[in-house]
């Protein structure tokens, strides 16, 4: 049966991470929680980080760049006003993720761990590009948002380690947007877009979620789209370049084939709600 | 749950065929397979560890060839149980190897998967998605068995 | 079995010291233990929301909560709301409005009321269907409970 | 007609007034007892074994690892249980899997422990070696020649009717009426299609669960979540072989059922498990399993055909049905019965027939369901009135008034239409629909018409008046929450004349409370809400006769009056129901106990108008209509419907608690946009793909509209009690028909399956796009 550890340090989580083979750290519990009761994970112990000082919250750092502690809750995510700009994508998103009550309970850290694929973060984080702090027994190391994800509930996290924080570069003045398709309010995404546009109307990002293992960002299609935004041509050649790197699984939620015809439209759909709300 | 590919080996049927039929060459191939027994001429048992996500299984497998047509056709049947008993897999299975022009081996497979128990209630997506990477996997270590690269 | 351990947490304004196993949840805690039965199994998954209780003035799952990590905590049910000024109100005003019928959802819906009504004294309905989205009633329609907390929040503001 | 209203210069009454439900305050106050919040000393917990195959022979079981296990005190499987076997219409289910299994998740072994964890983890480790067989996971599979058979012994099972069982046809009706084909000669119009719906899901909030103890006699106590306790003593007698007489079955307040509680689900596991434990054992089913072990809705496919003349009249229809019965008939005959009863709809079709066939599968039983069958067919029903309609031109509403039946009508094979406010329904749905939206937009709208009926079987009650005067009504109905012990002690206080509060409602117990069928049917307001009327009559007659004593004068002098006095036609002088009851107590007479019992006894098939073959209910009911517009938006991006308005307007007799039946439409509304919109149960081969809420989603107060407008037409009906009739289905039934057709506005694309998702309704603009 389990055993419950309360380290108080990040030093201390990732020393009892590896000392015993089948650990598990343990952030807000949401996912965690249910998919015990649920009998789907089982784990001889479970090494709690909810004692450990400095990993929840968020700070403005020196240099203007924003850092979110792993064990920050949704809803403070979701009401922080610091995420602006090209930043509030994330705030948008956080606001989406299941109810108010569980965004009381989970953690970013927790979610993006878990890196389900049609949960709300990953996206609206490879938006922003997002850089995760990971601490484990080799010490500290950041990896960005894009490479975090290696294939279905696979990331770049190793035996042992964990996210300690996500940094994400000073927000910039951008209108930004954030949309799931979703069955019902609270569900995980059938498929959901992240889109942020700079004032100017010239720098576009854009991540698709839930179509893929992870998140689905083009850099280069998104250089190219610059400056044409308004050319639907353009855009539909964008989003066939994202649609061409989908990877969609058919669940109960909808069929590949849907989430293939989502992209395109999802993101025309914010491109329009980002217009509508900037004019 | 329907999982189905092909791919290509470049090598000859006849030697593809040895080695799909020798469990010592399979227990290297399958990934998360911890070894395979040959009960009887056409009963295997076999023990294969997945891993999906925060979700960890051992299945205890039992593989009977119902058919084979040497050197093409093997049709078989795989049912288990996870240790715990908590969940239970079988599935029916066709593995077809054609020769290609270029005298290699185009190998088809096809397989009929039901998942029941604590496995059983979790999205069927994502399942599918892991038996492709895990056959991707496979082709891998094969095409390294056989010395031939893709 | 793991060994039990014991926690002390404030549980409706008492302090009560409970046994549990490591991977023992605030439910089942609360139910198996201390017998307080407000708090329902609806499905263990965090998603019906009749198990809601109030952990340091928020609304939470307690299925989703291990006990052990509500050592030192406040924990707060209908049960210990019976002197809560907005508790009374919404009591009162899903009585009247019809927004009680199975009641099984009740209590974890009034804890998300509750919570709702001490952060914004005069939400909109669609602050309250936004608030109260996590908490599922398959009787109502939800139409005559959005009306109960609308009238409560009336009332309170008068 | 002439109705029993009450006094209107009598204020104290009771019907018609929104009372709160007398359980509200506990429930409020957390304070109300469901099945998992009671406790008997020395009690175990239970927890099943299911089965992982869909169909396999059960060759022999291992209990020993499991019975060593920690806090382990008893098992049992199906060498426990005997031969008996239940069913509502077909007696085809052992208590507990017996010799095989036919579904993935069916009850194959049981445990009994200290706790529920511990139960959990013993009965992972029973081990039971299975042989499998063939799975059927389809009707039409089921009917091929030479397919494996679920029910080897079908031929030989008890029938409570004609079912024309044989092989995996678990049953069969037809119904004719006029000739159907001779009439589409005579059509201008002819619309036909073939309709799917999926299964639904209850998902009452409270799972089932049971909690059952031995005395020292062996007589057996058992509480349970359930809709009818007299259901569950029958069920659990018959599955165990036990005399009724030693079997008493109770109920806790219950978290509502919609047909899912009505027959059985654990009761019987849970009463072998304690007798076998001989201590008191509780079950509870968690989410996964509720899902999984007991019923949902069935998934129909319907083929229809309907014709009509230019002029809008309404010829003749033909509809046939294939139902999925799952692996054990349960309400599956009778849902299919009353799905063709009512495929027609509330129109008066000269020519009508309705053929269905019912098969086994090896999938998890499917049974009564809010609606009852009605909703499956009306899906395909309305969206062709509204077809022939587009097609000559005439209006939704028009099309629906010129053919709808009148009072006086025989619905379809013979039953009597005594009341209809049909007219009333449809009325005061186009009144409010018609005005535009407050954003000047189009409307995408979508009406659909239904009738459902309120009645069947056996009823009965106690009114017993206390020594103090107030009243004690036993009725043996079970309150699900809708609120029924409320409406009866509101029908009891105003036959009494008195004060609403002073009516005490008992707890449904099989050896106190008269016989119930159930809660189900919407049929407790109109057939219990009758034996209370008549019981509180032969109450007052009582009274009567005692004051006339007391009084000294002859009984027609008197007169009840308000607040529990009778007295003297003319004077003031009068004794009060203290007074007289106390007398009755310790004198005179005996105590004052009225008792009623009814059976509902209409015939429903008329044989000089009609053929029927394999009809479920040889007595139906009285019928209750209702009307329902939606206004839907479609979203663009992803083709998801959302509902932004919709009028509910139901003919109700006379609604005795108008809150409560506004509830009823807002709930049954709500349910049904659920069916229409997204809810399904996928299955993956075999396996539920979907059992939990995080996969298997409801509407959540954010995907509803807030803009739900209920109207109450009462046209009351002779035989109700003060004109009431059945409220509890007749908000869901209209809701796939009239979502349907706002769609098919809104979109251009008529839509054949069930349930209109995103994908469906992205797919049908795009192909509407097309042409």
């Amino acid at each position: 049966m389990t055993e419950l550890l309360f380290p108080t340090t990040v030093e201390e989580a990732v020393a009892l991470l590896a000392a015993h083979e089948d650990a598990r750290p343990i952030a807000g519990g949401a996912t965690l929680v249910a998919m015990r009761n649920a009998g789907l994970v089982e784990s001889t112990h479970l090494v709690s980080l909810d004692r450990i000082a400095g990993l929840a919250g968020i700070v403005r750092l020196e240099d203007g760049r924003i850092r979110i502690g792993a064990m920050t809750k949704h809803a403070e995510t979701a009401s922080c006003e610091m995420l602006s700009g090209s930043l509030e994508v994330l705030r948008k998103a956080a606001g989406m993720i299941a109810n108010r009550v569980v965004r009381n309970m989970g953690t970013m850290g927790g979610s993006v761990a878990n890196a389900d694929p049609a949960a709300d973060y990953l996206p609206a984080l490879a938006c922003c590009d997002a850089v995760l702090t990971i601490a484990g027994p080799g010490g500290t190391r950041e990896v960005s948002i894009l490479d975090y994800v290696e294939d279905w509930y696979e990331t770049a996290l190793g035996e042992g380690e964990i996210i300690t924080a996500f940094t994400l570069p000073a927000p910039y003045a951008a209108a930004s947007s954030y949309r799931k398709i979703a069955r019902v309010s609270g569900d995980f995404a059938t498929a959901s877009c992240a889109m942020a546009l700079e004032a100017d109307g010239q720098g576009v990002r854009v991540a698709i979620g839930a179509c893929g293992p992870g998140p689905i960002r083009d850099p280069e299609a998104e250089a190219a789209l610059c400056g044409h935004l308004g050319d639907p041509e353009a855009v539909a050649t964008f989003a066939k370049a994202l649609a061409d790197q989908a990877d969609p699984v058919d669940d109960v939620r909808g069929s590949a084939e849907y989430r293939l015809q989502l992209i395109p439209r999802l993101i025309s759909g914010v491109l329009n709600d980002i217009s509508k709300e900037t004019v | 749950m329907k999982i189905a590919g092909e791919f290509e080996i470049d090598a000859p049927r006849a030697e593809v065929w040895e080695k799909v039929r020798d469990p010592q060459v399979m227990v290297q191939c399958i990934p998360g397979c911890e070894g395979i027994e040959q009960i009887d001429a056409t009963t295997y048992r076999s023990q294969v560890s997945v891993k999906v996500g925060p979700i960890k299984a051992t299945f205890n497998l039992k593989v009977e060839v119902v058919s084979e047509e040497a050197p093409h056709t093997v049709l078989s049947r795989t049912s288990g149980e996870e240790g715990t008993r908590a969940s239970v897999v079988s599935s029916e299975n066709v593995l077809r190897l054609a020769e290609t022009p270029e005298g290699g081996t185009l190998v088809s497979y096809e397989a009929d998967v039901s998942m029941t128990g604590r496995l059983g209630k979790f999205g069927l997506g994502i399942f599918r998605k892991k038996a492709d990477q895990l056959a991707g996997v496979f082709v891998e270590n094969f095409r390294a068995k056989l010395g031939v690269s893709a | 079995m793991a060994k039990k351990m014991l926690h002390s947490l404030t549980l409706n304004g008492e302090e009560v010291e409970v046994a549990s196993a490591p991977e023992a949840t605030l439910l089942e805690t609360l139910r198996e233990d201390l017998r307080v039965l407000s708090s329902k199994r609806g499905c263990n998954q965090g998603v019906c929301g009749a198990c809601t209780v109030i952990i340091d003035g928020k609304p939470v799952r307690s299925c989703l909560t291990l006990t052990a990590r509500c050592e030192g905590h406040d924990v707060r049910t209908v049960e210990g709301l019976s002197d809560d000024r907005i508790l009374n109100a919404l009591q009162k005003h899903m009585v009247e409005a019809g927004g009680v019928q199975c009641g099984f959802c009740t209590g974890g819906m009034l804890m998300s009321a509750r919570n709702l009504l001490a952060e914004v004294p005069r939400p909109s309905r669609d602050a309250v269907k936004s608030a109260l989205s996590g908490n599922i009633c398959r009787c109502t329609g939800y139409r005559t409970i959005v009306d109960a907390v609308c009238g409560a929040a009336e009332e309170l503001a008068q | 007609m002439s109705l029993d209203q009450p006094n209107p210069s009598f204020t104290g009454g009771a019907v018609g007034k929104s009372v709160p439900k007398v359980d509200s305050l506990e429930k409020v106050q957390g304070r109300a007892e469901y099945i998992a919040d009671l406790y008997r000393p020395g009690m175990l917990h239970g927890a099943i074994l299911a089965s992982p195959y869909p169909h396999a022979r059960i060759l022999g079981y291992d209990l020993t690892e499991a019975l060593a296990a920690p806090g382990v005190v008893a098992i049992i499987t199906g060498d426990d249980v005997g031969e008996g076997r239940m069913g509502a219409f077909i007696k085809d289910e052992h208590a507990i899997a017996k010799g095989k299994v036919l579904y993935v998740g069916e009850p194959v072994a049981a445990v009994a422990a200290r706790t529920e964890t511990e139960a959990r983890a013993a009965c992972r480790l029973i081990r039971v070696d299975y042989e499998e067989l063939p799975a059927i996971l389809s009707p039409e599979e089921g009917l091929e020649e030479g397919a494996a058979i679920l029910h080897e012994k079908l031929a030989d099972y008890i029938k409570v009717f004609d079912a024309g069982s044989e092989g995996n046809l678990c049953s069969r009706t037809e119904l004719s009426e006029g000739n159907v084909d001779g009439a589409w000669a005579g059509c201008d119009v002819i619309v036909e299609g073939e309709y799917t719906t999926q299964p639904q899901a209850h998902v009452s909030m409270e799972p089932c669960g049971a909690l059952a103890e031995v005395d020292a006699n062996g007589r057996v106590t058992l509480w349970s979540a359930n809709q009818s306790v007299f259901r569950v003593q029958a069920n659990v007698c018959e599955s165990l072989s036990l005399p009724m007489s030693k079997l008493r079955s109770l109920t806790p307040r219950v978290g509502a059922g919609f047909g899912n509680k009505m027959e059985p689900h654990i009761q019987p596991i849970t009463v072998a498990l304690a007798m076998k434990a001989q201590r008191p054992v509780k079950l509870i089913l968690t989410r996964e399993e509720d899902f999984e072990m007991v019923r949902a809705r069935h998934p129909f496919k319907v083929r229809m055909k309907t014709g009509a003349k230019k002029d809008g009249t309404l010829v003749a229809r033909h509809c046939e049905v294939l139902v999925d019965c799952g692996a054990f008939a349960d309400d599956s005959p009778g849902v299919m019965g009353y799905a063709l009863l009512m495929c027609g709809g509330p129109y008066r079709f000269p020519h009508m027939k309705a053929e269905g066939r019912l098969v086994y599968t090896n999938k998890l039983r499917f049974g009564a369901f809010r609606g009852f069958g009605n909703p499956q067919v009306l899906f395909a029903g309305e969206q062709q009135i509204d077809q022939i309609a587009e097609r000559i031109g005439m209006d939704p509403f028009a099309i629906r008034r010129k053919n709808m039946v009148r009072e006086g009508d025989r619905w379809f094979v013979g039953p009597e239409i005594a009341s209809n406010g049909l007219a009333g329904c449809l009325d005061a749905v186009e009144q409010a629909a018609k005005l535009p939206r407050a954003d000047g937009s189009a409307r995408n709208f979508g009406l659909a018409v239904t009738a459902h009926i309120s009645g069947l079987l056996g009823t009965g009650a106690i009114v017993k008046m206390l020594e103090d005067g107030t009243i004690s009504l036993n009725t043996g109905a079970t309150d699900i929450g809708q609120g029924s012990d409320t409406v009866l002690a509101q029908i009891c206080a105003e036959e009494l004349k008195l004060p609403f509060d002073q009516v005490a409602v008992a707890s449904p117990d099989t050896d106190g409370s008269p016989y119930n069928w159930g809660t189900t049917a919407s049929r407790v307001t109109y057939t219990t809400g009758r034996a209370v009327k008549a019981a509180a009559k032969k109450v007052v007659d009582q009274a009567m006769e005692q004051a006339a004593e007391m009084l000294d004068c002859d009984v027609d002098e008197l007169e009840l009056r308000e607040g529990g006095r009778i007295g003297k036609v003319g004077s003031n002088s009068d004794v009060t129901f203290a007074q007289i009851s106390g007398r009755a107590h310790w004198a005179v007479g005996g105590p004052l106990v009225g008792s009623e019992t009814l059976v509902f006894d209409q015939p429903t098939h008329d044989p000089k108008r009609a053929i029927a073959l394999g009809l479920p209910f040889p007595r139906i009911g009285v019928f209750s209509f209702a009307a329902l517009g939606v206004d839907v938006d479609i979203d663009e991006v992803s083709g998801q419907v959302s509902v932004r308005e919709a009028w509910s307007a139901a003919d109700v007799g006379r609604a005795i608690n108008p809150k409560l039946v506004e509830v009823q439409l807002h709930g049954g509304f709500v349910q049904g946009l659920g069916y229409s919109l997204f809810e399904e149960m996928v299955w993956d081969g075999p396996r539920l793909a979907n059992p939990s809420l995080m996969d298997y989603k409801v509407p959540t107060m954010r995907d509803v509209p807030d803009a739900i407008h209920t109207y109450i037409i009462e046209d009351p009906d002779p035989t109700g009690p003060f004109g009431a009739k059945g409220a509890g289905e007749i908000g869901l039934n209209a809701a796939p028909g009239a979502l349907a057709n706002a769609v098919a506005q809104a979109t251009g694309f008529r839509h054949n399956h069930l349930p209109l998702t995103g994908e469906r309704v992205l797919n049908g603009m795009l192909a509407a796009e097309k042409t």
